[in-house]
């Protein structure tokens, strides 16, 4: 009956984990419009219900009672599907993410994670790279210039930098001697890896961003250049899903920053799952007042950065990490 | 004076009636007819005038011999000859002296030349305000007639011409040759510079138009040879004798017969110089469609290369004295006033640029001139130039005279915003449009 | 190197750019915004605001229209139609006259087109409606009995064409010319 | 052939080309306000003023008044140049009222054009502006004169080019003034070119007054329906309304100008009683039900009857596609007809006037106006065919003869020699005067053999008339000495033989002076191409007469009458409303709402030849044109509207049905009839055509473009003559009248009698006679007199003249009259018959 309770467990894990991030989606942006309005001394929603806290809804009706349009020349199969991929994938990462520690219950513990994967790190790396495929394939099969040239530049923004996001997690994977990303939190019980790796973790919070393509990095769907770049032809709840990709995206950024840098779920006093928010909530806060801060990086800049400055960063971060190890270590 | 210089033109001029037929045959009238028609040909009689140097006296100044050889040996028949007598110009009056004092000299003139073009037939063509002078030439015409200068064979040369008289209906215009003749062919007065009048003159055949002092020239010319007639005058370039009407402000105003060439200050000495009290300030030397001279051009020979090589024109010889008294600016209005209404208004520049002028002067004039006026009538009345005919160009004559020497006397408007002068002194009629000053309006889109 | 000392002086000014930067969104929190809430307070527009267009009236109380089509035809969205017709005075007015508000994209454009000054857009920009074809304004929605901006213009009586009475009677102009005359 | 540089272009040009024209030809559009191709140069307004660099002239010199000569260096762009010229618009605008707004000139206005592109904003002008009153000029053209900018063009066209004089200059200086002596309409039929002319407002379209700017038109190149000369037009729209019409240049046809009939005359396009959508049994039905029906009915009668119980009407107003349908279709369907002309006479006319037309003698209206003696025998060009009155005068103007022989009253802006002969006298007359021109030629035996037999054939004397035989003699002599002499002839009142003997007399007069021209003037503006129709096919159509009497005998069940209207045009009236009751099956197409669309139970509308689908048309020398759609059918905005604007709905469609032209709708027809099958007849009409009749081959090989495709057979070598019959003068009975139908320029013409314009200019129908013909009735002048015919009598008012042909009676075919019923034929009327009211 152990296989059968797993699989019950999981599913509630399963549920409770998908139905907590898609609240926390359609809230980020509630929040996030919120905060970017106060930024911009602007008072942003408070219309739909008591200070606009309805807002999310009305959008979702809204979009979900908009005409699904599909654009004419559009390759259709690839055109409804392409959002579904950025969507899952974002989802999916949290699969590995533990939220806190291991819950004795009936005499088993139940780790607090969907599933502890020894291969976790790379699991993480293998979707947030699928992820490219549903901006790439979305915008190619709109049949649409601005579409076409959001993606292509989506495909080249996050290839290029998910090589300085894997050379920035090379020294946590060093430290913790695991790639699972139980294993890390649990390697960062005395001190988080912050403090040890502040050059890692600058260049994880950099290419992370640019990764979920957000400000300054929103170079495939820069308005004034592409309307809405990959994006531009999709319209009522497949756009919606390309959203609650990118803040799913945000949030799970949240949980690896706080996973790998800020020692998880750990912390005093509080129990391990607010501590747990507080990191993800204050990462997240960090992104949107980047984004109400920093105009949007040129795309030779943007290429610049990557490639010259984190790239090279992140292998001498891997040398000198692997040195101090070695004569730390020895 | 001593040289009192021989009179051609004038010669049986009488104070108290015009000369009669006998009295100018008594001085050898009529013997020039006689001793050409049948005895000379018309090729002769023309190479004649042309060796002489006789040149046009309507204002134009063009060379009658070349005017009349521009009818061909083989051009059409019948041909016509028309004396201009629409003499419209303002200060000029010679051809009603000339007329009235002998009309045969005139007559005589016209046959002759209608023989030197073979015309058949020849329409004298009066200004109406000469009504007088009309009926004289249409008696004196019957006399020729029954004297057998006129009409079928005349003098039994074989050669017939008659004439008869037009009256203008009253226009300047209709003194320019292709308008009288479309005035006469009873269409609108307008001049036609398509056609060569040579050529396709009245009623489509070879015409020619002269002014009668031209054409009556041409008896002495063919009774006492081209030589005395080159001789008579005082220049080089010049020949025979002219007509200067003078009037304005001198002592005894009048016709003089004169050798071409005469100085202006001897004509004006002629006239009694100027009146008591009145200072020479400035002549229009031939006519209002000429320009001003100032005191400096007092010596010019008044004949027709001497005035252009300074500048000006002879015009119809017709000077007109003004005083140190005189308002130029407004001198130069009244004559504007009166080109202005006699534009035909066939063209642009003059139908329009005249009144516009007009317009300026008369701003000028009643003290509400800017200095900006200046170039712009400057420009205006170059541009009168570019007309149609040469009408626009002669009216805008005074106007140039009048910026290129007496700018100053503009300048005293502008700076008294008055006129320094007396005033205006000239009555404005409102069949022109009447102008209104400066301060009620403002200038709004066009 | 001065090279080495230019790009260490760069970064240092880009880091302090930076956190100037976020220092100034931070403060921006706490400001008081300076959002105005529309329905409940209502900003009052200066009169050139471009909004609702009207046609207005003449000081003699007559349509200062005259139907000349220059404002269709500046109409850069084509929202604007009519047809010009003839008064028994002569005086050209429109029959009728349409704007589509539902295209107007309130551009000004046929107000500085116009040489009347009969139309005129106004600060009135409340002019939604649910049914497009309720944005279709009509002469009789469009016609107000004032002049507008300019209260004092009328334009036929600069205009030199008859409307009534005898010609020469408007601003600068002369008594019409005597054909018959032949006076000087 | 001066060669010249303008602009540092070179171009040369023939010898007195002037520089404006020159430039042209560089597309260097100089300035101009007087300046007008058809009207010469006459160098009044000085805006074309341009910088002569170098060469034989120096200076800022007029463009249009200077001929291109060799060596010369123009710049039109000259700063010079350019600001004489803005000094001149400055003039130009000195008075000029401040009313653009509110002028129909505005939007296409020369003047406008020329101020704003020389850049005059600001009036510096301080004096008053300059007025005039106005003057009433009639129906068509609006009178503002404070607009002018004295181009005179008006005046030149008017009296020069035109030859009338009611209009013209007044007052000298700044206070000329163009108008009429007095108030009243303009007196010439070519008034309406003054306002193409007139390069501001002062002259503008009275009937368009204030319809719409030039911008907001649909404009297409079209075609003028109102004669047979085919004028070449560009019509306006809007609204689907038909605005205005304005000449449109063709050389070979009518130049730059048009006559007041094809101006004004297009409102029948706009009629509100046209109707606009299929009717069946009283009921609005679809197109498809409407074709499946007809088709249906159709092949019944045809079943139970044979398809030779089928007959079938046209006319010579419909389309050259329309034509060739309802063509084809008879003959596949085996039914009877078609028959395009109202009257058997009249097709033998056109018939044989198109047969005798070859490239050799056919002449076009730009070619006639190069003749130097112009035989008009049987015309009155103004009433029938206006353009052609102008054509003539600018033979004249160049020094041309022209005589008509004609038994009307005929008047011509000209100085011509008018003999008032009978119609049946015409012939001799053309015999007489090309016997007298020619008989040097044929007894000095320089005439072919052919025409030297046909020669010793003409007649030789005129019987009874001798000072008339001598005259004809005396103005032969001046045909002898002529290089390029034409025949007009027309076709209307003219005996059959007549037509021949025109033909005849221009080839022996070719034969003789190796140049003749021949000219007809044609019943229709497509008659030609009905004609060659008819001529093709074989056997011919038995005439509407024959077939309403098939129809009486009931072996006639159907009847297709495409665009024709019996009441208009058809002499038997009560015999068609007899046969009408006789008849199982009536389909009437039209485009016009004739007295028949309202009586017929199925109707399809057609549409104009303004509306959809290029449209071949063939005009009397026949040269094929296309007039292009102006604008798509439907009914107009201003006859749909509710109250005082258009109605407020989003319509995908258009109202008024969805207009389709005869040919297409026939061609449905035709599919449906089939059962199956294509549309071919429209497709392959053409292919079909030249198989025909090779003369459309033309067709064919290249597409209808400007100036036109000549539809005629390659000139005959051999002068083919006819044989003559001895002309014989057929006199009237001394007791009876002869009464003539002629035509008018306003009120006879079918399709302009729909045109308010028009009608509005129409003078009610008078009876013309003979002075010495009225004195026998004891008729006097302005006396009303009734007319008896065929059992009714008409009131008229009777108008005495000198200048007719005696024993003759004219009468107009005016609309007024159209319910009354002519016989066929020349109409022989008692003396007694006639009585004063």
């Amino acid at each position: 009956m152990g296989w059968l309770a797993g699989i019950i467990l999981l599913l509630i894990k399963l549920g409770v984990v998908l139905v907590v991030l898609l609240t926390a989606a359609a809230y980020l942006v509630y929040v996030e419009r919120k905060l970017l309005s106060r930024l911009q001394i602007r008072l942003g929603p408070n219309r739909a219900g008591p200070f606009g806290l309805l807002q999310p809804l009305a959008d979702a009706l809204k979009l979900l009672t908009k005409e699904d349009l599909v654009p004419e020349g559009a390759d259709r199969f690839i055109f409804l599907y392409a959002p579904g991929v950025v969507a899952a994938s974002a989802l999916l990462i949290f699969a590995v993410i533990p939220f806190g520690r291991g819950w004795m219950f009936m005499g088993h513990e139940i780790p607090m994670v969907v599933s502890d994967l020894n291969v976790g790190l790379l699991y993480v790396f293998a979707f947030s790279s699928l992820g490219v495929y549903g901006v790439a394939l979305g915008g190619w099969a709109s049949n649409s210039k601005y579409s076409l040239m959001g993606g292509i530049r989506g495909v080249a923004q996050m290839i290029s930098y998910e090589l300085s996001l894997g050379l920035s997690l090379v020294p946590v994977v060093m430290l913790a001697r695991s790639f699972s990303l139980v294993d890390i939190v649990a390697a960062q019980a005395h001190y988080p890896f912050i403090v040890l790796q502040p050059v890692a973790f600058i260049l994880f919070f950099i290419s992370a961003g640019a990764e979920i393509k957000r400000i300054p990095f929103d170079i495939p769907e820069a308005e004034n250049e592409l309307v809405a770049g990959f994006h531009t032809e999709y319209s009522g709840m497949r756009f919606g899903l390309f959203f609650l990709g990118e803040y799913v995206t945000m949030v799970v950024l949240g949980s690896l920053v706080a996973v790998f840098f800020l020692g998880g779920w750990r912390g005093p006093l509080l129990p391990p799952l607010v501590w747990f928010s507080i990191k993800v909530l204050a990462v997240v806060l960090v992104l949107i007042w980047i984004r109400g801060t920093l105009p949007r990086l040129r795309y030779d800049q943007l290429m610049h950065l990557g490639w010259k400055v984190l790239i090279p960063l992140g292998l001498i971060n891997i040398v000198v990490t692997g040195g101090v190890l070695l004569w730390w270590g020895s | 004076m001593n040289n009192q210089p021989e009179l051609v033109l004038l010669k049986n001029r009488r104070p108290d009636r015009p000369a009669t037929i006998e009295e100018y045959r008594a001085g050898g009238g009529y013997a020039a007819l006689a001793a050409t028609l049948g005895k000379r040909s018309p090729q002769e009689v023309c190479q004649l005038v042309l060796d002489s140097g006789l040149r046009g006296r309507g204002g134009a100044g063009f060379p009658a011999g070349r005017k009349w050889a521009g009818v061909k040996e083989d051009a059409e028949f019948p041909r016509y000859l028309i004396p201009n007598t629409d003499e419209m110009e303002p200060g000029t009056f010679k051809d009603r002296v000339l007329v009235n004092a002998d009309p045969h000299l005139v007559i005589e003139g016209i046959i002759l030349s209608a023989y030197a073009v073979s015309a058949g037939k020849g329409i004298f063509f009066i200004r109406p305000s000469y009504e007088m002078d009309a009926e004289l030439i249409e008696r004196e015409l019957e006399v020729a007639r029954d004297a057998g200068f006129l009409g079928g064979n005349i003098l039994g040369s074989g050669f017939s011409f008659d004439l008869e008289v037009h009256r203008s209906a009253g226009r300047y215009i209709c003194g320019e040759a292709s308008a009288q003749v479309n005035a006469i062919m009873g269409k609108r007065a307008h001049p036609n510079k398509e056609v060569h009048m040579a050529h396709q003159g009245l009623w489509g055949k070879p015409t020619i138009v002269n002014n009668v002092e031209t054409l009556s020239c041409v008896p002495g010319i063919l009774r006492q040879g081209p030589e005395w007639f080159k001789g008579l005058a005082r220049t080089e370039s010049g020949a025979g004798t002219k007509l200067y009407c003078v009037s304005g402000r001198v002592c005894k105003p009048d016709v003089f017969e004169m050798p071409i060439g005469t100085r202006l200050s001897e004509i004006l000495d002629l006239a009694g110089g100027m009146c008591p009290g009145a200072e020479f300030k400035a002549v229009l030397p031939g006519g209002a469609s000429t320009e001003f001279m100032p005191k400096k051009f007092y010596d010019v020979e008044m004949d027709f290369e001497p005035l252009k090589a300074v500048g000006h024109r002879l015009g119809t010889g017709a000077i007109i004295v003004f005083d140190k008294n005189t308002c130029l600016v407004g001198a130069t209005l009244n004559l504007i006033e009166y080109f202005a209404r006699e534009s035909c208004g066939f063209c642009t520049p003059c139908r329009e640029g005249l009144p516009y002028i007009r317009d300026l002067l008369w701003r000028i004039e009643i003290g509400e001139g800017k200095e900006e006026y200046i170039p712009l009538l400057r420009e205006m009345a170059r541009h009168m130039d570019r007309s149609y005919c040469a009408f626009a160009p002669g009216a805008a004559a005074p106007v140039l005279g009048l910026l290129n020497y007496f700018e100053e006397e503009i300048r005293e408007h502008l700076s008294q915003k008055k006129c320094p002068y007396k005033g205006l002194g000239i009555e404005f009629r409102d069949s022109l449009i009447p102008m209104e000053k400066t301060e009620s309006t403002a200038p709004e889109n066009s | 190197m001065p090279g080495e000392k230019n790009r260490l002086l760069r970064v240092t000014e880009g880091l302090v750019a930076l956190i100037q930067g976020f220092w100034t969104t931070f403060i921006h929190l706490f400001r008081k915004p300076i959002t105005e809430e529309y329905p409940e307070y209502k900003r009052p527009l200066p009169p050139r605001s471009r909004a609702r267009i009207i046609l207005t009236r003449d000081p003699d109380f007559e349509e200062r229209c005259v139907a000349c089509y220059l404002c269709s035809a500046s109409c850069p969205v084509s929202c604007i139609s009519m047809q010009s017709a003839e008064r028994a005075d002569g005086r050209r007015y429109a029959a009728w006259f349409r704007i589509n508000f539902s295209r107007c994209i309130y551009c000004g454009l046929c107000e500085e087109a116009c040489p009347t000054l009969a139309i005129q857009l106004t600060p009135d920009f409340e002019t939604c409606q649910y049914d497009l074809l309720t944005l279709v304004a009509e002469k009789e929605d469009l016609l107000v009995d004032h002049g507008g901006k300019n209260q004092e213009y009328n334009y036929y009586r600069y205009a030199g064409v008859l409307v009534d009475g005898d010609k020469g009677g408007h601003i600068q102009e002369a008594r019409p010319v005597n054909l018959k005359s032949n006076l000087p | 052939m001066p060669q010249l540089i303008i602009d540092r272009r070179e171009i040369e040009v023939p010898a007195g080309t002037k520089v404006i024209e020159a430039a042209a030809r560089l597309g260097i559009i100089i300035p101009r306000f007087c300046y007008h191709p058809a009207l010469g140069s006459v160098g009044a307004c000085r805006v074309c003023a341009v910088k002569f660099l170098e060469g034989p002239v120096k200076g800022v010199e007029m463009s249009c008044m200077t001929a291109a000569q060799d060596g010369m260096v123009v710049s039109t762009t000259h700063p010079e140049a350019m600001e004489f010229r803005r000094y001149v618009i400055e003039w130009l605008m000195l008075h000029h009222p401040h009313d653009c707004p509110v002028c129909d000139e505005g939007g296409h206005c020369l003047l406008q054009d020329e101020t704003v592109s020389g850049g005059h904003g600001l009036r510096r002008y301080l004096g008053l502006k300059r007025t005039y009153r106005d003057q009433y000029l009639g129906a068509f053209v609006q009178h503002e004169m404070n607009r002018c900018i004295h181009c005179w063009r008006c005046r030149r066209f008017y009296q020069d080019f035109a030859g009338y004089r009611d209009y013209g200059v007044m007052q000298i200086g700044n206070r000329t003034y163009f108008g009429r002596f007095a108030d009243g309409p303009l007196e010439s039929p070519f008034a309406g070119n003054l306002i193409d002319l007139c390069p501001t407002g002062v002259l503008t379209d009275k009937p368009a007054r204030f319809k719409g700017r030039r911008w907001d038109l649909e404009r297409a190149p079209s075609l003028c329906l109102h004669c047979s000369l085919g004028c070449n037009i560009t019509g306006s729209a809007r609204y689907r309304e038909m605005i205005r019409v304005e000449g449109r240049l063709n050389e070979a046809v009518n130049g730059y100008f048009i006559c007041d009939r094809g101006r004004f005359g297009f409102a029948y396009a706009n009629h509100p009683e046209r109707a606009r959508t299929p009717r069946l049994d009283g009921q609005e039905v679809t197109w498809e039900e409407a074709c499946r029906t007809a088709a249906h009915r159709l092949t019944r009668i045809s079943r139970e009857y044979g398809p030779g119980a089928i007959a079938v009407w046209g006319s010579t107003r419909s389309s050259l596609a329309t034509l060739g349908v309802l063509q084809r279709l008879c003959r596949e369907q085996g039914w009877l007809g078609p028959q395009f002309f109202n009257s058997p006479s009249r097709e033998r006319k056109v018939k044989a006037a198109i047969s005798r037309l070859d490239a050799g003698v056919a002449v076009s209206l730009a070619d006639l106006e190069k003749a130097d003696f112009l035989l008009v025998a049987g015309a009155d060009p103004v009433n029938e065919a206006p353009m052609l009155a102008l054509g003539l005068r600018q033979a004249w103007r160049r020094g041309a003869t022209v005589v008509v022989l004609d038994p009307r009253p005929v008047h011509l802006p000209l100085e011509f020699e008018h003999l008032p002969v009978p119609p049946g006298g015409i012939d001799l007359c053309l015999d007489l005067l090309v016997r007298a021109a020619v008989s040097h030629s044929a007894t000095e035996g320089l005439l072919p053999e052919a025409a030297a037999a046909f020669f010793n054939n003409l007649s030789c004397e005129y019987p009874g008339d001798q000072p008339l035989q001598d005259r004809l003699v005396s103005l032969g002599m001046k045909l002898k000495e002529s290089k390029n002499p034409v025949i007009v002839c027309g076709l209307d009142i003219v005996r059959e033989s007549t037509v021949v003997l025109a033909a005849d007399h221009s080839r022996l007069l070719r034969a003789a002076k190796d140049r003749a021209g021949l000219f007809y003037l044609l019943p229709g503006p497509n008659a030609f191409g009905a004609g060659l129709l008819s001529l093709a096919g074989e056997p011919s159509s038995p005439s509407y007469a024959d077939m309403l009497a098939a129809a009486e005998q009931g072996r006639i069940k159907a009847l297709v009458m495409m665009e024709t209207d019996p009441f208009r045009t058809f002499a038997g009236q009560p015999q068609f409303l007899a046969a009408l009751d006789r008849l199982e099956f009536l389909l009437v197409l039209d485009y016009l709402p004739t007295p028949l669309t309202d009586r017929v139970q199925f109707f399809l509308p057609t549409t104009t030849v303004f509306e959809e689908e290029p449209s071949g048309w063939v005009n009397q020398e026949g040269r094929c044109q296309q007039a292009a759609p102006i604008y798509v059918g439907g009914r107009p905005i201003s006859q749909e509207g509710a109250g005082s604007h258009p109605p407020r709905v989003f319509l995908a469609g258009i109202p008024g049905g969805e207009p389709q032209p005869g040919g297409q709708t026939l061609a449905a027809l035709g599919v449906a009839l089939k059962g199956t099958g294509a549309p071919l007849y429209l497709e392959e009409l053409d292919t079909w055509l030249a198989e025909l009749n090779p003369v459309f081959a033309p067709l064919l090989e290249s597409k209808v473009t400007h100036p036109g495709v000549r539809l005629l057979p390659e000139a005959r070598g051999d002068y083919a003559f006819s044989h003559p019959n001895k002309a014989t003068l057929r006199d009237v009975p001394d007791d009876h009248l002869e009464l003539l139908l002629v035509d008018w320029t306003f009120g006879t013409e079918e399709l302009s009698g729909y045109a308010p314009p028009t009608q509005e200019v129409e003078q009610p129908p008078r009876l013309t006679m003979q002075s010495r013909d009225a004195l026998r009735l004891g008729l006097g002048p302005g006396d009303r007199v009734s007319l008896a015919l065929g059992g009714e009598s008409i009131t008229l008012d009777l108008e005495i003249v000198e200048n007719m042909a005696s024993g003759m009676m004219v009468l107009p075919r005016h609309r007024q009259l159209a319910g009354q019923k002519f016989p066929e034929g020349p109409i022989l009327v008692p003396l007694q018959n006639i009585h004063k009211v």
